[in-house]
């Protein structure tokens, strides 16, 4: 039945197997005794192999043609990472219907939302905790006529009218594949490649989400030039744990691994993620920033308890590590002093330490999603992980960029992915084409127009650039970004992260829009900066104090020198160093309306506030008195008055050229 | 440190449970099977293997035994002496007896006669716990001693009392050498450890642990507190009773009820704290401990070039022996192989404390 | 029946012997749970002080440990004392040097005023007693307290180690011959009911002190207990220690002052011992003979220790008269034991052991 | 929420039982009934004789007077194993696990009654006895993740928290397939996170596997919530026996409680 034909250019399948359904009967009959899924599951990890999940899927599929599931409806699927849930996408697609993943942990109103925009008539649930979020929206939802839960934990004496277990579902299909045995291979052989294959909802930050649908080509193709890409084989192991409705899991742990044909695994609950990480020791890892930054908080509070001499030793081999652990990775000159201490390190500190978090045996581990710090990605990279960044989106099935081996940096996100075409729009903004490029929103062409033009490329909605390697670096939203008043370009989400990476510097607003120059307002981390004072004797009194000390100036300007440094080392943003900042003498404050609840700056309103200062700022003077009203913590409203100073950072000229910096005199405010 | 686990993950129960999970574990007793069963009969000079390996073989098999007993079915014996003595004269009256048996079969009868008596002795403990068992199990050795000293059937009459074991020779193999007897008392003890781990693990093992941790628990679960104390004693026993045989056969060759007296019974107990209740590591190291303790105690003054009279070395040994037991209790009150466990425990999870 | 008689008297003296060993047993075992194998080793340790104390061929360097041991012991007992007289204030840690210095100077010149001379019974005794103080300190403050709150099985094999530590300790010290002691205690043989009996019934007159003394022995005990302060603390943590704790009696304080009622009692068994067989290693097994008596009476019964003593010395001595004819001799060695067993079948707790009512 | 399995015939009935220790009078003339299914709560102030009630159903004490049939069968005295081969588990007031062992191996204690292989198998290991604890290790990992106790399944008992100790102790007694599962104040020292658990994890254990169960509890609202009849002792007398809400209005048993808390 199924034979290996000409293979695709990539090399990983048959030109024939354009569906996944269709690839699934390329896997079990090259490697059907091989594992494909993995569940940790009553205290062993369960197996299945290649063939076992086609039979799984077959029955499934019939399953649910039995139930009702046509050719073009959508199907929910909820739940946390199981096995089963996976198979049930290949098992709707078998039949032409179109799987939709909805985030487990939604609330009812917002899968309410999902179940209806799509029209779902299905849903499949891991367990009763999802089965009961369904049934409360089922009379709102009025399409929505069958449940199948994969647990039956508590659901046995629910109304079995709307409600059906996963187990009765494949049983029936398992009759009727035996009644109709030509039955699933006609219906999928039915699908091409340009059908829809799969529905994601985009959580988009304004408004509500849109439902984003991939065609079988979109997913398979760029999935297959990313595993040709990092050299996937079927050897790779792959540990399934972020949301299933999410584009990256659906690529990392799906797509990726039905074109590889890769086992991918699955934890036994949420408690247990880590460990059971560290019992599978995946080689290929995908992550968001937070889950990175998770763990090196964890491991340096675990650091914090042991005894002083292994203390030292961590620190002295992390420092060792941060030296030289990403150079010699990236085969640059490293002393041979340093090669030693890296080769004793490995030893003692950096294999042990990836052991214990589970990271062995990973040969290759991306992260996206958002900016990663410096010192995280240098963390893991200087203990010998290759990690790398990379620039996706849902519209584009995840790849617009990614970083090869060898040319990490830690500022840019990659050159653009194979089969990627990018270019830079005037304003800024990142747009792409590629054979990842989504079909449509579903039920939203307006939507669908803006983000797609006519010519085939897709609004990121990211500003960025190419830089002379041809990395791609993201700067900010593409809404967000400004321009000086001389053209250059400005953007201050960028430079204030840039900033906040230091751990002095607990906010920082930038401007410079419209103006000539970057000025900056500065919060400074009270817990960070006192304990800094602490130790140098400096004696203050609170936040205004502190804020406004000498030398407190003199560390924040050595922070802001540092970032316009590293500006001054990127011709796109040379001209937007920081000229003139202060330290703000309040805390930004959600209660004053000057943050959002998720601590986000809220730019405008404290440009109005703090008018008079920006106005300061942009004046040329060294201080400015401020007087102004807060509301303390308790409710009550009160006001603060002193003097600000203003003070000067270094700017540094552009790189590329000769001469030495030609700071301008590091001027103390009087 | 030396731990890579990350991926060592289990697919199936058998794998699960097996007594070394970890490959790392399983290498280095390879290597240590390895040193045992080739290196040492190589190069081990005979000193060593006679003075040293084949006693420490024979008191790791008897702890086996007690640490079955004690450290798993919490029944504290100190009639551990008796019981090996029954097992040597039971191996000695049946080789004499019966001279065609093979000497296997001589030995796991001595080893069979001991657990009768073993179970004969462990009645009391249906119904007394704790102290009392631990002075009503002082019967059996005083009991035993006598027997074996007054009683002439079991030493055949010889005058002096003292009895000698006849050549070892099995399926018509002579073991004569020194690095052949040790062969023979390591494969003896290797089975012997198996078969312990086995019973421990399981069914059986559980049972005797949960009368150990809460006898009235255990009953009320469903487990028969008889049959689970009386099979602790009788598989102690058995293997008591056998390393009795082996330490009369293998080791001392010719000896008198005195080989087995209540100093044995004590050294035992010893070692199975010291190396720690309920592990059977454990009986390997605690008697590795105590019999290397007093040959330390005894060449390192004579290092040190302090002459020392032998009563006053025989005192200090006393000292020296008494204040290392209370200072291990008071450092480490479940054994070496506690510490082992958690030294292990932090090279899985170094350079993390826990 | 003279004879019978003369057998059964002759098992209830010797049983005197087991009884005051094993009141040292159950003195420390309802007062703090451990179960003291050393209480064999303690008597050597009191007999062999005693009677080294007493000899005159004792070599300078026993006098200065002796010397010492004394200084330490008195000091301690001064310290101890100020601790009780002015409980908040702590005595200065140079102070308390002083005193002990002084007190160790004052043992040592004592000794060497005494030269080669041994001391009379009515210093040594005392200085003995106080030795054994100084042992109930030591043990208190060395062993028992790093393993407070430890499983009973840990501090029985605690005592195990003390007990080889103290045997070792005491040879190393005091020398290991064999010593006679002599305090005057009659030791002749008296004929007792000449006129009912043909030839009357043999006795020791050292057994017959040997009884009042563990008689009195007994008395004082209970006095103790019943009537003292300190006794009725002793009762109260033998019966909880946590409530005992809770009425505020410090657990350490009570833990030294019944090891040390444990070292004097092993001193008054020593006594007896040593007058009676001298003064040797084998009297530390005699507390193997004490063992069976434990059982028999209780482990927590002072009257059960007395009892089973005297039991265990007539069923030992009368089995050893009339069974050994038919079963060979030497089963003294076991009898007591197998008779606790016995026993123990039917009554699990002892003779005048507490039930213990099982709950879950 | 109806439940899969209605409530049957008796399954266990108590007659006149007496019992007493010493002179002391523990239960005098107690009768009740437990029937199939159903969730049956003993309340009462304390001393009242509910958990001496629990140990004389499972064995644990001979009552003096008075007969229990259980299944049918008819007893006079019968030693705890023997009850609990018979289909009665328990847990217990004060937490009776064996700290010496994991969660998995105190689980697994209470599958021993249904383990049979010899020493000889078990000294050997492989093949029988291997394929036999596999079995039961299968079955105790379903108790597990019914219990949600995954993550601490190797971890000795005796580091776990107490409200986790109370969820392995109902584990060991599940694991014994129980006809009748006697609990003794289940959610005792429980914060109400913990509470709510429990109260969950019962309900599921007698709805999932028809388990009747008796249980002792001091929070009134939960025995209120979870029970089907409720039995009230008080100076081990029965004073009062019916649905909740009788009970609840019966004014001997308000009398009862007057005074002795709240």
């Amino acid at each position: 039945m199924a034979s290996t034909g000409d293979l695709t250019q990539a090399g990983y399948r048959p030109a024939w197997a354009d569906t996944f359904p269709k690839l699934l009967r390329f896997q079990a009959a090259t490697r059907g005794d091989r594992p494909a899924s993995r569940e940790k599951a009553y205290g062993i990890w369960e197996s299945w192999s290649w063939s076992q999940v086609q039979e799984n899927v077959r029955e499934l599929a019939c399953g649910l043609h039995v139930m009702g599931l046509k050719r073009g409806d959508k199907i929910a699927i909820v739940g946390d990472n199981r096995p089963r849930l996976y198979w049930t996408f290949v098992a709707a697609q078998s039949i032409g219907a179109i799987p939709v993943p909805v985030y487990q942990d939604a609330v009812a109103d917002e899968m309410r939302f999902v179940l209806d925009h799509a029209e779902i008539r299905f849903a499949v649930a891991e367990d009763q905790e999802q089965v009961d979020k369904l049934l409360e929206i089922k009379d709102r939802c009025p399409l929505l006529e069958r449940i199948v839960y994969e647990d039956p934990r508590g659901l046995r004496h629910y109304d079995h009218r709307a409600i059906e277990a996963y187990d009765e579902v494949q049983k029936r299909g398992r009759e009727f594949a035996l009644a109709n045995p030509g039955f699933l291979d006609a219906e999928v052989d039915r699908s091409k490649g340009g059908d829809v294959a799969v529905m994601l909802y985009t959580s988009g930050t304004t408004g509500q989400p849109k439902g984003c649908m991939l065609s079988f080509d979109n997913l398979l193709i760029t999935a297959e030039n990313a595993a040709r890409f990092d050299r996937l084989t079927a050897d790779d192991e792959v540990l399934a744990y972020l949301p299933m409705a999410w584009v990256g899991d659906h690529i990392f742990s799906f797509a990726e691994a039905y074109v590889a044909g890769f086992c991918v695994a699955c934890p036994e609950s949420g408690d247990t993620v880590l460990n059971d990480l560290r019992e599978l020791g995946p080689t290929f890892f995908f992550a968001p920033p937070r889950v990175f930054e998770n763990l090196l908080t964890t491991v340096t509070i675990r650091m914090e308890d042991a005894g002083a001499l292994k203390r030292r030793l961590y620190r002295f081999f992390m420092d060792v590590a941060k030296r030289s652990g990403s150079r010699i990775m990236d085969g640059e000159p490293v002393s041979a002093i340093d090669r030693l201490l890296y080769r004793v390190g490995r030893w003692l500190v950096y294999e042990p330490l990836k052991n214990t978090l589970g990271f062995t045996r990973v040969r290759i581990c991306y992260t996206a999603g958002e900016a990663i710090g410096p010192d995280m990605f240098a963390f893991y990279r200087s203990l010998g992980m290759n990690m790398k960044q990379l620039y996706g989106q849902t519209e584009a099935a995840v790849f617009i960029a990614m970083q090869p081996d060898g040319q990490v940096k830690r500022d840019t996100v990659g050159t653009p992915a194979p089969q990627v075409d990018i270019k830079i729009a005037e304003s800024g903004e990142v747009l792409f084409k590629s054979p990842g490029v989504f079909l449509e929103y579903y039920k939203n062409p307006k939507a669908t127009a803006e983000t797609k033009t006519p010519d085939g490329w897709v609004h990121t909605g990211d500003a960025g650039y190419l830089d002379q390697d041809g990395q791609l670096k993201i700067i900010d939203r593409a809404k967000d970004v400004g321009k000086l008043k001389n053209g250059a370009l400005f953007a201050p989400k960028y430079i204030e992260n840039k900033l906040k990476f230091f751990p002095y510097i607990r906010e920082a607003v930038a401007f410079g829009a419209g103006r000539d120059r970057v000025c900056a307002f500065i919060n400074i981390d009270m817990a960070a900066v006192g304990d800094w004072a602490e130790r140098r004797n400096i004696a203050y009194g609170g936040y205004q104090e502190l804020a406004a000390r000498e030398e407190v100036y003199e560390l924040i300007r050595g922070n802001v020198e540092e970032v316009n440094r590293d500006l001054a080392s990127d011709p796109h943003m040379a001209d937007a160093q920081i000229a003139h900042f202060l330290i703000l003498p309040k805390e930004l404050d959600a209660d004053d309306g000057e943050l959002t609840r998720t601590r986000k700056v809220r730019r405008g309103t404290i440009a109005e506030r703090y008018a008079a200062l920006v106005d300061a700022l942009y004046s040329g003077r060294d201080h400015v008195d401020l007087k102004m009203e807060v509301r303390f913590e308790d409710g009550r409203t009160g006001a603060i008055q002193g003097r600000v100073r203003i003070d000067q950072a270094t700017i540094f000229p552009r790189a590329g050229n000769a001469g030495a910096a030609a700071p301008a005199p590091g001027r103390k405010a009087a | 440190m030396i731990y890579r686990e990350a991926g060592q993950f289990k697919t199936t129960y058998r794998a699960d449970q097996a007594v070394f999970p970890i490959l790392q574990d399983r290498v280095a007793l390879l290597l240590i099977l390895l040193g045992a069963y080739v290196g040492i009969p190589m190069f081990a000079s005979e000193y060593l293997v006679v003075a040293i390996l084949i006693p420490f073989l024979i008191l790791s098999m008897a702890a086996i035994g007690l640490n079955i007993l004690v450290g798993y079915c919490g029944q504290i014996s100190l009639g551990t002496g008796g019981f090996m003595a029954v097992g040597a004269y039971a191996a000695y009256n049946f080789a004499l007896r019966v001279p065609e048996l093979n000497l296997i079969v001589v030995f796991l009868l001595a080893g069979g006669a001991t657990a009768l008596v073993g179970i004969l002795f462990g009645i009391p403990s249906l119904r007394i716990k704790g102290f009392y068992l631990a002075v009503a199990t002082l019967a059996a050795q005083f009991f035993l001693d006598w027997l074996f000293s007054r009683v002439q059937w079991f030493t055949n009459y010889t005058p002096s009392g003292s009895v000698a074991a006849p050549p070892i020779r099995i399926f018509g193999y002579y073991f004569g050498s020194p690095a052949e007897r040790y062969l023979l008392a390591l494969l003896l003890v290797t089975i012997v450890a198996l078969v312990a781990k086995n019973l421990v693990r399981g069914r059986i093992g559980r049972s005797w642990m949960a009368i150990r941790d809460m006898d009235i628990a255990a009953e009320i679960i469903g487990i028969r507190p008889m049959f689970a104390k009386l099979s602790a004693f009788a598989v102690s026993s058995f293997i008591i009773g056998i390393s009795g045989a082996l330490w009369a056969f293998l080791h001392l060759g010719a000896w008198e009820p005195l080989a087995f007296d209540i100093n044995r019974s004590f050294n035992l107990l010893f070692m199975i704290i010291i190396g720690g209740l309920g592990s059977i590591l454990g009986c390997f190291l605690g008697a590795a401990f105590i019999t290397m303790v007093p040959i330390a105690l005894n060449q390192i003054p004579a290092m040190l070039g302090v002459p020392i009279s032998t009563a006053t070395a025989s005192h200090l040994e006393l000292m020296i022996f008494g204040a290392l037991i209370v200072f291990f209790l008071i450092a480490e009150p479940h054994g070496l192989a506690r510490l082992w466990a958690v030294g292990k425990q932090k090279l899985r999870l170094w350079p993390f404390p826990h | 029946m003279g004879p019978f008689i003369e057998v059964v008297l002759g098992g209830l003296l010797a049983g005197v012997l087991y009884s005051l060993v094993a009141l040292g047993f159950v003195l420390i075992f309802k007062a703090s749970g451990v179960f003291n194998f050393a209480q064999g080793a303690m008597v050597l340790f009191a007999a062999l002080s005693l009677v080294r104390l007493m000899g005159d061929d004792v070599g300078m360097g026993h006098y200065v440990g002796a010397a010492a041991a004394t200084g330490l012991a008195a000091g301690f007992l001064v310290l101890m004392g100020w601790r009780r007289a002015r409980p908040q204030t702590p005595m200065p840690a140079q102070a308390r040097w002083t005193v002990l210095i002084a007190l160790a100077a004052l043992g040592s010149a004592l000794a060497a005023l005494h030269g080669a001379k041994g001391w009379s019974g009515w210093v040594a005794v005392p200085a003995a007693a106080a030795i054994m103080g100084f042992l109930a300190v030591a043990i208190e403050r060395l062993v028992l307290r790093p393993l407070v709150n430890q499983e009973p099985i840990i501090l029985f094999m605690s005592t195990i180690g003390i007990a080889f530590f103290i045997d070792g300790f005491a040879q190393t010290i005091w020398g290991s011959e064999i010593y006679t002691l002599d305090l005057g205690i009659p030791k002749d043989p008296m004929f007792l009911l000449e006129s009912a009996f043909e030839g009357g019934i043999l006795v020791n007159q050292l057994d017959i002190f040997a009884a009042v003394m563990a008689g009195v022995l007994v008395v004082v005990l209970a006095v103790f207990f019943q009537k003292t302060r300190i006794g009725r603390a002793l009762r109260a943590v033998a019966d909880d220690h946590q409530a005992a704790q809770s009425v505020g009696i410090p657990l350490n304080q009570i833990w030294i002052i019944v090891w040390t009622v444990a070292g004097f009692v092993a001193l008054a068994a020593g006594i007896v011992w040593g007058s009676k067989l001298g003064v040797q290693f084998s009297i530390a097994q005699v507390a193997l003979k004490a063992l069976p008596v434990l059982i028999l009476g209780g482990l927590t019964s002072v009257p059960g220790a007395i009892i089973g003593g005297l039991m265990i010395g007539t069923g030992e001595k009368l089995a050893e008269v009339y069974l050994s004819p038919f079963i060979g001799g030497g089963i003294e060695n076991w009898f007591a034991y197998v008779l606790a067993l016995f026993v123990l079948l039917f009554r699990p707790q002892g003779l005048f052991g507490e039930r213990i009512i099982e709950r879950i | 929420m109806e439940r899969t399995r209605p409530i049957g015939d008796v399954l266990l009935q108590v007659d006149d039982i007496s019992l007493s220790f010493g002179g002391v009078q523990a239960l005098s003339g107690v009768s009740f009934d437990i029937r199939r299914h159903e969730i049956r709560a003993i309340i009462g102030p304390n001393g009242a004789g509910k958990s001496s009630m629990l140990n004389v159903i499972n064995g644990f004490y001979h009552p003096q007077q008075g007969r229990i049939t259980f299944k049918g069968q008819t007893r006079r005295r019968m030693r705890p194993h023997e009850t609990s081969s018979q289909g009665i588990a328990r847990t217990f007031q004060n937490i009776a696990l064996f700290r010496g062992m994991s969660t998995l191996d105190n689980i697994m204690t209470g599958r021993l009654l249904k383990m049979h292989r010899n020493f000889l198998w078990q000294a050997l290991w492989w093949g029988p006895a291997e394929r036999e604890e596999i079995e039961h290790r299968e079955h105790v990992e379903r108790i597990i993740d019914f219990l949600e106790i995954q993550s601490i399944r190797k971890v000795p008992v005796g580091q776990l928290p107490y409200g986790l100790q109370k969820r392995v102790e109902l584990g060991r007694a599940l694991a014994a397939e129980p006809e009748l599962l006697l609990l003794d104040e289940p959610m005792a020292g429980m914060n109400v996170e913990e509470k709510e658990d429990m109260c969950r994890f019962i309900l599921d254990v007698n709805d999932e596997f028809g388990t009747t169960i008796a249980l002792i509890e001091h929070d009134m609202g939960v025995v209120m919530d979870l029970s089907d009849r409720v039995v009230v002792l008080d100076y081990g007398r029965k004073i009062a026996d019916g649905s909740p809400d009788a009970v609840r209005g019966d004014q001997k048993v308000i009398d009862a409680y007057l005074g002795v808390s709240h």
